[in-house]
């Protein structure tokens, strides 16, 4: 069976998974809306975890992919935490908008 | 019976007279100062017939740091001269009422023990620790009992404590450094080492940095007028008595013959800033308005000349270093117990405020008189053997090191006699002045007597201390 | 250019305009739904890679779990009218310098090292199939997997604690 | 392998014990579970032994540290007795994450394989996230759990990345198969740039400028318990891990890396230590005093073939003292809305046993002999000295005089000031944990070699 | 046996003073001024035993107590030598203070601080006997410096008045200028030779050749500024008319007869040194000559009579310090007890004159008092011409071997001495005529309650008055006995060489002359014109400069006195605060960093984040693209 990476390039997946990673970095920054900047950093890690498999491919190797189900574990989790406590900052500041989470400061 | 008793007592006495409670710390504290006294004359006794009264323990495996406490000579002078000023210190402190007086004693025994170590410390690391020890006790000292103003004690204070710890820090490091080379903080092996010329002249300034804010030496004095004027009576002779010895002492022990051919090519920029602390100190005190103000910079010239005594490196130079440090110990302790007992009744140290006590209070008077010419150095007092034999080792350097460093017999007595006009003399003065006390009587009696008794023979203490300042001679010319 | 190359192509530039596009849209629910097909658009990319298993599971996930997730909070919060007003330009400017920062040092980083040369390896062997994964998972990797449900409880309580209403007992 | 099972299992027990009403028993419980958990790690220090394919390996590394994140976790359970006693329905969840986290630590500390590390640092930083945000009705807390939170996933997703990288370049992620191929093969270039971006996600774990900015805000806003258990266990598991994974995976430190590392180490010391001077809060101080500290730390990054005993040592002390400050923060702050240095206004006067052992920890941490901090500092700039990096060193030792700036501040504040309120009640938890955290750090102080010789091979 | 009775002679006075200081107010004062006396006379009683056993055996007496300081090439013994020049010295010390103390007794008698007094003067005796005694430089400066601070405290024996504590600080100062002097002397000395014992020296000295002469004269040079200092020559002599603010037996004793001459006693102790030395011997000489005269032309306008006595001193001292430069040291001793007899005498005069007008010393409100106080001004008259140098009393003799002296060596000195020696004659006189004769001009008051003085005042008068004028007697110009008696001690052949001849007649001729034109001169003017000196506003010309001691005090005030003070204000004002500012400033400085470093940390999620994506790509960018 013919390795698939020798018709794509491994640098390909490099290059992709860095450009999708650094989108998601670009929209950390670039939104304000606490929720779409948990979707970029859900981003960020999907960008790794098609590295990962890529890389699994390029090793023709089981764990990479495993690591990925850690991944998504951990995604999940990540998720889980962070929109509860959004939603509770939502019922205290009545907004999601980051800008307005500057008490703490100095 | 080796050293490492008397750091035992002053520490379990610290402790003693903190569980003690307010009424009784101050006779606890007295009673284990004496007990020390006690303990380091038996020492003395020892280490005259030879014994081996030192210590030496296994501390630290990695990095290799041993409990090493040495008494030679020299620490052993030291030893006493600290073992002695701390009953007495505590002595004088009986006249006035201290808030949370157990604190405020285990801090003065707590303190003790820490100079204790660092005269007898022969392990870097060790001394280092006793060092930066002494540091603690005396901030809160002259923090929370200080007088005058809290804020304006606050800035002094914490200057003074985070000035002097900045020196030591760079003595840490170059401590660290020297480990590097020997593979052991022990003096012995420090003192083998054969250091390039570029490496002494680093370790030299690290060490001359702690050396120098501690004792003070120009330019790194301008903590000290303040503390001492903002520090409680106990504080200022704790710190000018026995602390300042310290900073002596560590240039003689450590400093020159860790680093002698720094020492040796610099010698006489160190010995010019010494003499320049003469001059500046003397010049300075002239204008003082505090009489414990006036006193700092008096200290500030003396042991400016010590320093330069120091860094003679002649054994006369080391020698009367070492007299000088001794006899300034007991006449600054004695000084400042003046300022306290005028403070005591007038509640100022202006010295505006003062004037024709004399008339008032003879005693007083006299004790005060006889302490202000052991200060300028009057022949028969302790003072004069120290003085004169540094300014002969300066003599024998340059001779105008010598009149230079001597100009401090001529300003000297011009500050200190003005000071004692303005203070003592006079037209009676219209607040009343109480004579001394019996207590504080007997504490200058004390300290006047040991000043004519080693004035006059000076012998015990030359013999005791000049073995081992040959033996650090001798170290300084291994190269 | 191989077929599998364009396939490849096609898939990266939809991920990556329907990524910049879930960044860029200003109602969240668009956001989360570009961000639906970006994340079909990755199983693409692992379905070309041959790892189908892998495939569905993200589909499940992050399609059917964690964006369900947002959604639902999104509608929860009633946040889809937001027209949210744009970060000052400075924010703005910097956030697209690090974008570009970003990116451009970590692929100058991968251009300059070496190139892989030559034939990738071609075990032959199955690496990929439910099988493999299954045993993979459960021998060699046990205790991380039954580690990731110490993860999974520890974000439970946590959630739950975060939205507890305290009992007033006093 | 089996402290880990402990852990875990202790974690489960208080959810059980909140399902049986036991609540006022689970404080107790923990701790007692600990100590013998405790027990257990002790006799697990002297037998090295890899677990489960190489994914957890108990070395003394490993249980050394462990030891250390189990006392402090008992002395934050501790304290949290009193800390959550108005929220008796929650003290199970809360007194599990912190067992869970500790789990997470443990893991962190014994991986053998890149996901148990990956796994691990994500139940810690989750937790974290979690307990920063716990107090649900402050928008301060959850401004800090959020902060916190969309920091954190950052840098996990950088982490993971490198991670990525590594994997890429190795193949596998068990530690010993990847240290023997480092050494070997040519590599790609893919690896010392996963090794480069873990280490920056650790960074910014353990709070090392540039990627500190999250510290100060989260210290302040959340709950004073959960900052204690950030400032002391979280920040001495990050180091410890970021050490292990440097020294264990063999990573040859290239003498650019070691630039990097010396500028970190540097601006951390100096950023922390100026920044810390006009704080007001105390919490916040105490955040960029870490900071800091963590530039002390990573100073060990340096030589890394014998400086594993001068890391636990640096930990300790400064975690204990750390933990001692923490006591009486809480005890001081406990009423008050915020934790602003006039609280401590008079302490001295009002308790001074309290005063002592906060003046004591302050000490401590500013590297003032007989408490452990001096011992910790100096056995670090010896080593640092020994490696070559003596500038680093005096750039530390400036640090140090800076420092004393500001827990001087605090000193003065509880001795010179008079006090504005006075303050009733002996909580004994309170006392007896930060009694006892006082004096380890004396004691480690006065016996250095305890802990030093510890991890000497 | 020796050393007892040195310690008994060193020892009483101290044991008095003591005694005094503890118990003196409690026993009474006379009892504290007799016992004070007692002491006094013992030690002078020691010293005659002394000095007839070396009259006999010729032989010093060497005494060791104890080792004192130990210096690496040396060590200095607490010793005592005693010799022929210290038991001179000795008798005159403890001769004179026991009659001062005799004195004191009753000039005293109304201070409350008597004891006090007694007290310091017999620690003055004491360490004047130390002085003299040390058998080596170090034990002398034990002595000279003690002096000193005896001469401190007697100065500003009436403590109440700051005008007085200032001239007791001056005088003490100054003497410390000149101790400076003596210690490097000392030290140069100690680390040529090794050794500061006398003994020691004189071997050193004289027994090697090749001496470095170019240390020696520096040596020597600033021994003889600490002789400056003590014996108050120029440019040290400004505190000594200062000094007359003590009670007067304090100025008789310390600042006339015997402090004072500590200098010369140093010269002549080293002369073996200062022979060595001729450079130095010559600015000694100069110094010496142009003191005399600037001091006596100073006291010829002088109108306090303690002032013009000071004055007299001084140029006295620098008739004797004339000599010693000129080689004549045992000319030099001959006129220090001479001096020490009539000057003694005319200071005790003065007090007498002084303690019955009740503290008048100006002479302008005198006048008359030789109908009243009889015994004192015949006395005076005596020590008058003896100063004035008229045969056949003392000073004549003494007073004539200088000038002789310095004829021989150089005739411009031998003219500034004859016009010194011509001045004192005249200023004497003119004190003698203000003082004594005419009518009274005080008040009325004063008038009432003029008498002479008691009888414990007056038996040292006479004495000194006796000893005054046959004083002479040990050094007749023929047949010296004393230069006999101190031979052994010089290394150089004595000076009695000179053999009698018309020269010599000549000069003395000269000198009575001119002693005699000086005492007719001031006839003429105050008993003839009876004029009295104007007040001081009236004072103009070139008499005002000399009224104002060429205003040498303020001249100094503005050199020495006001450029300290205000290096010292510069010192306080600025080097200290900008030295204290400094380290403040780093403080503040760093302070400021942290509060401007507050607003880079603004809160902003955004922000911290770009600053962790800029730390990272400057990460990679320094590890993989920088290299």
């Amino acid at each position: 069976m013919n390795n698939i990476l020798n018709e794509i390039g491994i640098e390909n997946y490099i290059f992709l998974s860095t450009i999708l990673f650094s989108i998601g970095v670009f929209g950390v920054l670039y939104r304000r809306n606490a929720i779409i900047v948990f979707m970029s950093i859900e981003i960020m890690l999907n960008a790794v975890n098609l590295l990962f498999v890529a890389f699994s491919t390029y090793h023709q190797d089981a764990q990479g992919q495993i690591f990925v189900f850690f991944s998504m574990a951990v995604a999940a989790a990540e998720v889980a935490v962070g929109l509860a406590i959004l939603v509770s900052i939502f019922r205290n500041l009545g907004s999601i908008d980051i800008n307005k989470l500057k008490n703490l400061k100095g | 019976m080796n050293v490492s008793l008397i750091l035992i007592i002053l520490l379990v006495g610290a402790f003693a007279t903190y569980i003690a409670g307010d009424k009784l710390a101050s006779k606890v504290a007295l009673f284990f100062g004496i007990a020390a006294l006690g303990c380091s004359v038996v020492l003395l006794n020892h280490f005259n017939l030879g014994e081996n009264i030192s210590f030496l323990s296994q501390w630290i495996n990695q990095p290799h740091v041993s409990f090493s406490l040495n008494a030679d000579g020299l620490s052993m002078a030291m030893v006493l001269l600290t073992a002695a000023l701390t009953p007495i210190i505590i002595f004088t402190s009986f006249g006035t009422e201290h808030k949370n007086a157990k604190a405020f004693y285990a801090l003065i025994l707590f303190m003790s023990f820490a100079m204790v170590g660092t005269f007898l410390a022969a392990d870097g690391l060790l001394y280092y620790i006793f060092w930066e020890l002494s540091l603690i006790p005396i901030y809160f000292i002259a923090l929370i009992w200080g007088n005058g103003d809290a804020e304006e004690r606050k800035k002094a204070v914490v200057k003074f404590f985070i000035y002097t710890l900045a020196g030591s820090l760079f003595m840490l490091v170059a401590f660290i450094y020297l480990y590097q080379k020997a593979g052991s903080f022990l003096i012995e092996d420090l003192y083998k080492l054969n250091l390039s010329a570029t490496e002494q002249l680093w370790i030299f300034l690290a060490f001359f940095l702690a050396y120098a804010i501690k004792i003070p030496i120009i330019p790194f004095h301008t903590w000290q007028a303040n503390v001492y004027q903002k520090a409680p009576a106990v504080g200022t002779m704790l710190l000018s008595g026995i602390m300042l010895k310290m900073g002596l002492y560590s240039v003689i022990r450590w400093q020159l013959p860790i680093a002698p051919l720094a020492a040796k090519e610099y010698m006489n920029i160190f010995i010019a800033l010494g003499i320049a602390g003469v001059i500046y100190g003397s010049i300075v005190a002239l204008r003082q308005k505090d009489l414990k103000k006036l006193l700092a910079y008096s200290s500030l010239a003396h042991v400016g000349l010590i320093a330069a005594g120091t860094y003679t490196l002649t054994i006369d130079g080391l020698r009367g270093a070492v007299l000088q440090m001794i006899a300034h110990g007991f006449v600054v302790v004695g000084l400042f117990f003046v300022s306290e007992i005028i403070y005591r009744r007038y509640a100022t140290g202006t010295i505006a405020e003062m004037g024709g006590i004399r008339t008032q209070s003879p005693k007083f008077a006299s004790m005060f008189m006889i302490l202000v010419l052991a200060s300028v150095a009057l022949p028969t007092t302790f003072n004069f053997v120290g003085e004169f034999t540094v300014l002969y080792s300066l003599s024998q350097i340059n001779v105008w090191f010598a009149i230079l460093g001597g100009t401090t017999i001529i300003l000297g007595a011009y500050y200190m006699l003005k000071m004692y006009q303005q203070v003592m003399l006079g037209e009676t003065n219209t607040k009343a002045f109480a004579d001394v006390s019996l207590n504080e009587g007997l504490a200058l009696v004390l300290i006047i007597a040991l000043l004519f008794f080693f004035g006059l023979y000076p012998k015990p203490i030359t013999d005791l201390i000049t073995p081992s300042l040959e033996n650090i001679i001798k170290v300084i010319n291994r190269a | 250019m191989s077929t599998i190359l364009i396939i490849f192509c096609v898939l990266a530039a939809v991920t990556l305009a329907t990524a910049f596009l879930a960044i860029f849209s200003r109602n969240p629910i668009h956001s989360a739904l570009w961000l639906v097909i970006c994340f079909f658009s990755i199983a693409g990319h692992y379905l070309l890679l041959n790892s189908q298993f892998l495939a569905i599971v993200h589909i499940i996930v992050y399609s059917g779990a964690i964006m369900i997730l947002f959604l639902f909070t999104i509608m929860l919060m009633n946040l889809n009218k937001e027209n949210e007003v744009h970060k000052p330009r400075i924010t703005r400017l910097g956030a697209v310098v690090s974008f570009c920062l970003i990116c451009v040092v970590l692929i100058a980083v991968f251009i300059n090292s070496k190139p892989i040369v030559g034939e990738y390896i071609s075990t032959g062997e199955d690496y990929q199939s439910i099988k493999v994964l299954g045993k993979v998972l459960l021998n060699e990797y046990m205790v991380p997997f039954e580690f990731a449900s110490i993860l999974l409880l520890v974000a439970m309580i946590g959630t739950v604690l975060l939205s507890k209403k305290e009992k007033t007992e006093k | 392998m089996n402290t880990l099972i402990a852990i875990i299992g202790l974690g489960v027990l208080c959810l059980l014990f909140e399902i049986f009403e036991l609540r006022k028993a689970i404080v107790p419980v923990t701790i007692l579970g600990l100590l013998a958990v405790l027990g257990l790690d002790a006799s697990e220090f002297n037998a090295p032994e890899a677990y489960y394919n190489n994914m957890i390996i108990v070395t003394k590394f490993s249980s050394a540290f462990s030891g250390l994140f189990i006392i402090l976790t008992i002395f934050l359970v501790a304290l949290g007795h009193k800390f959550y006693e108005n929220q008796p329905s929650k003290i199970s969840d809360f007194i599990a994450i912190k067992v869970f986290l500790l789990a997470g630590a443990v893991a962190m500390v014994s991986f053998g394989n890149l996901a148990m590390f990956f796994l691990g640092i994500e139940v810690l930083s989750i937790a974290l996230y979690i307990l920063a945000a716990s107090s649900r009705l402050s928008l301060k807390s959850n401004e800090a759990g959020l902060k916190y939170f969309l920091m954190g996933s950052f840098a996990s997703g950088i982490i993971l990345f490198g991670i990525c990288l590594i994997y890429g370049a190795m193949g596998t992620f068990d530690v010993t198969e990847i240290s023997e191929m480092s050494r070997s093969a040519e590599l790609p270039v893919w690896f010392p740039i996963g090794i480069a971006l873990v280490t920056i996600g650790m960074f910014f774990k353990i709070a090392a400028v540039p990627f500190h900015f999250w510290a100060p805000d989260v210290y302040e806003g959340a709950p004073a318990l959960t900052t204690a258990l950030m400032s002391t266990l979280a920040k001495v598991v990050a180091i410890a891990t970021l050490y292990k994974l440097i020294t264990v995976m063999n990573a040859e430190i290239s003498e650019g890396f070691q630039h990097v590392i010396v500028i970190i180490s540097m601006a951390s010391m100096t950023v922390g230590n100026i920044m810390a001077l006009r704080q007001v809060n105390v919490k916040r101080m105490l955040a960029f005093s870490g900071i800091s500290h963590a530039g002390f730390m990573i100073m060990t990054l340096l030589s890394t073939t014998n400086a594993a005993g001068t890391l636990l040592y640096y930990t300790s002390a400064y975690a204990l003292a750390g933990i001692a400050a923490f006591s009486v923060i809480l005890y001081v702050c406990k009423n008050t809305e915020n934790e602003d240095v006039t609280n401590f206004h008079g302490l001295g006067k009002t308790n001074p046993l309290l005063a002592a052992i906060l003046t004591a920890a302050l000490l401590s941490m500013a590297g003032i002999p007989i408490f452990a901090g001096f011992f910790a500092k100096m056995v670090l700039f010896t080593q640092t000295i020994q490696a070559g990096f003596i500038a680093l060193v005096i750039v530390a030792v400036i640090n140090s005089i800076i420092s004393v700036g500001y827990y001087f501040k605090l000193i003065l504040a509880m001795y010179t000031k008079e006090p504005n309120e006075t303050r009733t009640g002996t909580p004994v938890v309170i006392y007896a944990v930060a009694v006892v955290a006082i004096v380890l750090n004396i004691a480690l102080g006065m016996f250095p070699s305890l802990v030093l010789d510890l991890l000497a091979s | 046996m020796d050393t007892s009775l040195t310690l008994l002679l060193l020892l009483a006075p101290f044991i008095g003073f003591l005694f005094n200081v503890f118990f003196g107010k409690s026993i009474g004062k006379s009892a504290s001024g007799i016992l004070g006396t007692l002491t006094v006379a013992t030690s002078f009683a020691t010293s005659v035993y002394f000095f007839m056993q070396i009259s006999q055996t010729h032989q010093a007496i060497q005494i060791q107590l104890f080792d004192w300081i130990q210096i690496s090439n040396f060590k200095v013994d607490f010793g005592f030598l005693l010799d022929q020049l210290s038991i001179l010295w000795l008798l005159f010390v403890t001769g004179i203070g026991s009659l001062i103390h005799l004195y004191s007794i009753s000039y005293m008698h109304d201070d409350e601080n008597m004891h006090k007094f007694f007290a310091y003067l017999n620690l003055f005796i004491f360490f004047m006997i130390t002085l003299v005694i040390g058998s080596n430089l170090l034990v002398l400066f034990i002595g000279w410096e003690g002096v000193g601070l005896c001469s401190y405290l007697l100065i500003g024996f009436w403590h109440k008045n700051q005008d007085f504590n200032d001239a007791a600080k001056k005088a003490f100062i100054m003497n410390r200028i000149g101790d400076l002097g003596l210690l490097i002397g000392i030290f140069i000395i100690g680390s040529m030779f090794s050794t500061l014992d006398y003994a020691t020296l004189k071997t050193a000295i004289t027994g090697t050749t090749n001496l470095n002469i170019t240390w020696i004269s520096i040596a020597a040079f600033a021994l003889f500024i600490g002789a400056c200092g003590k014996s108050a020559q120029i440019p040290l002599y400004t505190w000594l008319p200062d000094a007359m603010a003590g009670p007067t037996p304090v100025s008789a004793l310390i600042h006339a007869a015997t402090m004072v001459t500590a200098g010369i006693f140093m010269i002549t102790r080293l002369n073996y040194l200062f022979d060595l030395a001729p450079d130095v011997q010559n600015i000694i000489a100069i110094v010496g000559a142009v003191t005399s005269l600037v001091a006596a032309t100073i006291a010829l306008v002088q109108t306090d009579i303690k002032k013009v006595l000071a004055y007299s001193t001084v140029s006295q001292l620098g008739l004797m310090f004339l000599a010693l430069g000129l080689g004549a040291y045992e000319v030099a001793v001959f006129h220090v007890i001479t001096h020490a007899f009539f000057k003694a005498c005319l200071f005790l005069g003065s007090g007498s004159v002084i303690h019955a007008l009740h503290g008048e010393q100006d002479m302008r409100k005198m006048g008359g008092l030789k109908k009243v106080m009889g015994i004192t001004f015949f006395t005076f008259l005596i020590s008058s011409l003896a100063i004035s140098g008229i045969p056949p009393f003392s000073g004549f003799f003494s007073k004539d071997e200088i000038l002789m002296v310095a004829f021989e060596h150089n005739k411009v000195l031998w003219i500034i001495a004859s016009l010194a020696s011509l001045m004192t004659a005249f200023y004497m006189f003119r004190l003698l005529y203000l003082t004594f004769f005419n009518e009274f001009r005080g008040t009325a008051e004063q008038k009432s309650h003029l008498h002479e003085s008691p009888s414990l005042i007056t038996f040292p008068l006479i004495v000194l008055a006796i000893l005054a004028t046959i004083g002479g007697l040990i050094s007749l110009p023929t047949n010296s006995w004393l230069n006999e008696y101190l031979a052994p001690l010089f290394a150089k052949a004595s000076h009695e060489a000179h053999h009698f001849g018309t020269t010599e007649y000549a000069l003395m001729a000269v000198a009575v002359l001119g002693g005699l034109i000086g005492i007719g001169i001031a006839y003429a003017k105050y008993i003839k014109q009876n004029i009295v000196p104007e007040e001081d506003s009236q004072i103009t010309g070139f008499a005002k400069v000399l009224y104002n001691k060429y205003y040498v005090d303020e001249i100094y005030d503005a050199i020495f006195v006001q450029s300290i003070n205000s290096l010292s204000k510069f010192f306080n004002q600025y080097v200290e605060t900008t030295l204290s500012s400094l380290v403040f400033g780093l403080g503040k400085v760093t302070n400021e960093l942290g509060f401007q470093g507050k607003k880079i940390q603004n809160g902003s999620i955004g922000r911290y984040l770009f600053a962790f994506v800029l730390g990272i790509c400057a990460i990679i960018t320094y590890l993989f693209l920088a290299q």
